[in-house]
């Protein structure tokens, strides 16, 4: 019963906190490190550099007025960002980020759940959240976000190809669904799978900027062409939730990559003994270290590059990567016959 | 034209300024005489003035004139600068002056051309010789009430579409027409000749 | 085994429960002083005259149908992969005549103009 | 509201999306209102709708007296107003030929040609952000800054100048002044670079401005642009140069042309315009003449009668005056302006059709319009 019910429990709640305390602050840190890109402060105001702006965006958000505009679809309109939301939080339940440890007497694994099937599942959750978007624009009811969602569904599927795929030659490496299992089969190849599967690598970080609809490939929600996009309509706390559920798929789009292609929790060189002193910084820190990593090229890239028009943005991912993501495959095959 | 009734202005009102002919010591450019074999009867007058030639088109012959400006290799007038109007309103020979300023940027020359019109006279659109006068001659009615055959797009432009009155004409009131005279012209023209007979009486 | 699934719907049914409990509560606090202006749909200022539904351009639903194709031929891809090292020759040989067939149809699709948007 | 059908063929049938951008959106540069048609994103036909920013300049001067008109020129194209101010003056000092002595001709040269930076910088910087390209916003606003201080010094105003008069200038300018000039000119040379360094090699960047919007020279110059698009496209015309106003004729400096005419091409043109700006800038600086700041200017000003239209080249492009005076009244008879944002405006319309929303913005920007000009 402890075992089933309470212990996941607890850790849901921790995890849920963590993820929605990380995404606030995440806010403030793209703030900042843009701020810092572009020569200016950022926010200053709110509490000693700003580090209290946050809970002041929060308590902003849940105050301010919540207009449904009068030809939307109500329910609808309601439901789209819970739709949006939940499966950007949920996904968390299968990420490792550390293995078994010792807590109080009683061993606790730092992952909610480890599932056989762990990346599929991945994989279509996070399809689920398309629909959010989908319907968000559609129950609207007004030409700005009806564009921006059409947009992004069409922009979304066509990165999901080419981001499947490449999880394909992961899955081909590890041999396992299971996310646990593939972080161990890194530590058991003795290489991270960023190395092997360099190629995949890149296909997989530049189909995630596109599936978390960061820029350059923000067309969904490209401020200067469709003023704000699927959320045009929003505002208060539902518009929270699409702001969180945006957030929290960066924050999982790390993860993943980071268990997939940086080895997880696992330090720098695990097999190396030498470098077993690095043992006394806990596994999870390793995990969020990685995951920062992660979280600072995506903003670094905002700060950074133009945005991509919207037919090139469907031709890099059906005329560029999905080829490329299946040539990947194909060569992963062959060179592992040879080698066994 | 749904306009404001004439108005009278107080002191003599100008009628139009003096397009001085050009001085015995300075030669007119070649343009001008190979648009007088051209187009017969094309200039009515050529003036002279600080610099810059002006020549009087008829209304009739502005569109040969025009074309013949355009095509012609010593004129070459390829760039419309600007196409605007004054009112002078008592002018007995028509109230609006419609003035066209021209460039070449081949041979780098200005020109200007200028066609006299009544109230209700239309004027050949320019814009199938120079596309570039499309909106200005739009502002020009918007602003004049100048109404140009042949344009293909002929609205208003800076004005709102339900706007009544052209703005820039002398005669228009300058407290602007308020919001009445948007919602019942009818009433406003009645409130305005009941407050000119009170300044009268 | 089916009880590490157990996690995941106690998940789904806080989440859920989160994002429902913050939509009631902040409905309770936030201000509500509605007028028709406000309450009308964005078009840049100018009132909207015709509903956003429409009939819109096919190349979405094209690019929706080639979505299903390459997805639902990913998906087979999965045990596939999971299994590779047991299969090996075989599944390799067999794999490859399985993406034979889907890259003659991406290319048809190519040649057909079915990826150019504009 | 019956849209018309395009034929794709019988089964697939589509309805033209009307799309409203504008006024109130977020890269229509002020208050433009474009009308597209669209065939999913791409555009099949556009009205440009202008005129939510008429302010009856043209109409208000016709009842201020001479001087006053010149705060008003402010409001037209409000990033590079003391261009403005120039054009204006110089007209009626044509009109009521007028000498203007050569220091003031110098200092007018350098105001114009640091409007000429401020301006671009807005213009490159809004237009990276049409794009997508947030960080050069920021850039370009921290010079464009430096030169608003420098106007400040000047004239003790930040955007609307009024920094003219007719027949000179109203104040000579401060000690150490054109010292800080110079420097601020060592600045901008290096900041030139590194917009360059984030924009023009960019692969994202070259694909989003190359081949978007061409139009060749003929078909430029009869659609009546000026400035940068024109010279976008080829066609080697400068005011600066062809009817030299100020001390123009005095400066050196060369007539950046493009070749292809597409929105990259005038990027580059108005990047290399910088450049070129601060070549004029330093020379007017550093040769600036000693002497009176204001000619020979009767007390009352009154013109003769008589009408005249004079150019000069604003940030945007072919800024004319068409000013008539009935020699009696202390205002003028008609004002007119020829405003260069107003005609370039014009050949959007055919340049946007056939591409896509996306680059409808980028269009825009590419334009460099300012609303206030455009309405005045």
């Amino acid at each position: 019963m402890i075992d089933t019910l309470v212990i996941p429990l607890l850790k849901i709640v921790i995890v849920l906190n963590a993820t929605l305390v990380s995404v606030t602050y995440m806010v403030l840190l793209e703030r900042k490190v843009i701020a810092w890109a572009q020569s200016r402060l950022g926010p200053m105001r709110v509490g000693p550099y700003g580090i209290l702006q946050p809970v002041a965006d929060a308590v902003k958000l849940m105050i301010k007025e919540d207009i449904t505009p009068v030809r939307a679809d109500r329910w609808v309109f309601t439901i789209a960002p819970i739709i949006s939301m939940v499966p950007a939080l949920i996904v968390y339940a299968v990420i490792p980020f550390g293995p078994e440890v010792k807590l109080f007497g009683r061993q606790v694994t730092l992952y909610i759940t480890d599932i056989n099937v762990g990346l599929l599942y991945i994989v279509s959750v996070a399809s689920v959240g398309v629909y959010g978007i989908i319907l968000a624009g559609y129950a609207s009811n007004s030409k700005y976000p009806l564009l921006a969602s059409l947009r992004a569904s069409a922009q979304l599927i066509s990165y999901e190809v080419a981001v499947t795929l490449t999880l394909v030659s992961v899955i081909m490496m590890a041999g396992s669904l299971s996310m646990v299992s593939i972080v161990r089969a890194q530590q058991s190849s003795h290489m991270w799978y960023a190395f092997v599967q360099p190629l995949a690598f890149l296909i997989f970080f530049i189909g995630g900027l596109a599936e978390t609809n960061r820029a350059p490939f923000d067309l969904p929600e490209a401020e200067q062409e469709l003023t704000g996009g699927f959320h045009t309509e929003y505002s208060g706390m539902r518009f929270a939730l699409f702001f969180l559920a945006e957030y929290a798929n960066m924050i999982v789009v790390s993860s993943v990559a980071t268990t997939l292609f940086l080895g997880g929790w696992l330090r720098p060189f695990p097999n190396v003994a030498f470098l077993s002193f690095l043992d006394f910084i806990p596994s999870w820190t390793w995990f969020l270290v990685k995951s920062f990593v992660f979280l600072y090229i995506f903003i670094w890239v905002r700060a950074t590059l133009p945005r991509y028009r919207y037919d090139q943005l469907m031709r890099l991912g059906w005329k560029v990567l999905i080829p490329l993501a299946i040539a990947n495959l194909v060569v992963t095959g062959i060179i592992k016959v040879m080698l066994l | 034209m749904a306009d404001a009734p004439a108005h009278v202005p107080k002191a003599a009102a100008p009628t139009g300024p003096p397009d001085p002919p050009p001085p015995a010591d300075v030669t007119a450019p070649a343009f001008i005489a190979t648009l007088h074999a051209a187009v017969p009867g094309g200039v009515t007058h050529v003036s002279y003035w600080l610099g810059d030639w002006t020549l009087v088109v008829p209304a009739a012959l502005i569109l040969q004139v025009a074309q013949h400006l355009r095509d012609a290799a010593d004129a070459a007038f390829d760039f419309c600068s600007d196409v605007t109007a004054t009112d002078w309103p008592p002018r007995a020979e028509g109230r609006f002056d419609v003035v066209y300023c021209l460039y070449s940027t081949r041979h780098r020359h200005r020109v200007r051309l200028k066609v006299i019109l009544g109230e209700q006279q239309p004027l050949a659109s320019v814009t199938g010789v120079w596309p570039a006068a499309g909106w200005l001659e739009r502002e020009v009615y918007d602003m004049f009430g100048v109404g140009f055959t042949g344009h293909p797009d002929r609205r208003r432009i800076l004005m709102p579409e339900d706007w009544q009155g052209h703005p820039q004409r002398k005669d228009y009131p300058l407290e602007g027409p308020g919001e009445l005279l948007l919602e019942n012209p009818i009433e406003w023209l009645k409130l305005r000749q009941s407050r000119e007979q009170a300044d009268i009486e | 085994m089916l009880s590490s699934y157990i996690p995941i719907a106690i998940f789904v049914a806080v989440a859920t429960g989160f994002a429902l409990f913050t939509l009631v509560f902040t409905s309770l606090i936030h201000p509500s002083k509605y007028n028709k202006v406000k309450l009308e749909p964005y078009e840049c200022g100018i009132e909207p005259l015709s509903d956003a539904r429409d009939r819109y351009s096919i190349r979405y639903y094209l690019v929706a149908m080639l979505f299903v194709i390459f997805d639902v031929e990913t998906v087979f891809m999965f045990p596939w992969a999971v299994i590779f090292d047991k299969l090996l020759l075989f599944g390799l040989i067999e794999m490859l005549v399985f993406i034979f067939i889907l890259v003659v149809g991406y290319y048809y699709a190519w040649q057909k103009g079915a990826l150019e948007w504009v | 509201m019956d849209t018309p059908v395009i034929h794709h063929g019988a089964m697939f049938d589509t309805n033209e999306l009307v799309l409203n951008m504008g006024p109130q959106h977020p890269s229509t540069h002020g208050v433009l209102r474009v009308v597209l048609r669209l065939d999913g994103e791409k555009v099949v036909d556009a009205d440009v709708v202008i005129g939510y920013l008429h302010r009856g300049i043209e109409k208000l001067s016709e009842n201020r007296n001479w001087t006053q008109i010149i705060l008003l020129t402010d409001r037209m194209d409000y990033v590079a107003a003391a261009t403005n101010n120039v054009g204006y003056c110089e007209t009626v000092e044509k009109l009521m030929s007028l000498e203007v002595p050569r220091r003031a001709r110098y200092v007018r040269t350098i105001l114009c040609e640091l409007q000429r930076i401020a301006s671009h910088c807005l213009w490159v910087g809004t237009h990276a952000m049409d794009i997508g390209a947030m960080t050069v916003f920021l850039y370009a606003f921290r010079e464009r800054e430096l030169i608003l201080d420098l106007f400040e010094e000047m004239c003790g105003a930040r955007l609307t100048y009024n920094s003219m008069r007719i027949g000179g200038l109203p104040l000579d300018i401060p000690p150490g002044w054109d010292k800080k000039v110079l420097e601020f000119c060592t600045i901008m040379a290096t900041k030139i670079d590194e917009y360059e360094e984030l924009l023009t090699h960019n692969r994202i960047w070259l694909e989003r401005t190359k081949g978007i919007g061409v139009i060749d020279g003929p078909a430029a110059v009869a659609l009546g642009l000026s400035g940068p698009p024109l010279r976008g496209s080829g066609v080697p015309r400068d005011v600066r140069k062809d009817e030299p106003y100020a001390a123009y004729d005095e400066m050196e400096f060369d007539v950046p042309i493009g070749t292809a005419g597409d929105t990259y091409d005038r990027y580059l043109v108005r990047l290399e315009e910088f450049r070129q700006s601060l070549r004029v800038i330093r020379q007017a600086t550093e040769g600036i003449p000693e002497g009176p700041i204001v000619g020979k200017v009767p007390r009352l000003i009154k013109p003769p009668a008589g009408e005249t239209y004079h150019a000069i080249e604003s940030p945007k492009g072919e800024l004319g005056y068409f000013i008539v005076s009935d020699g009696k009244s202390t205002n003028p008879y008609r004002f007119r302006v020829r405003p260069p944002s107003f005609c370039n405006l014009q050949g959007l319309r055919t340049l946007i059709k056939g591409h896509l929303v996306a680059d409808v913005v980028a269009l825009i920007g590419s334009l460099d319009v300012v609303l206030g000009e455009v309405d005045r």
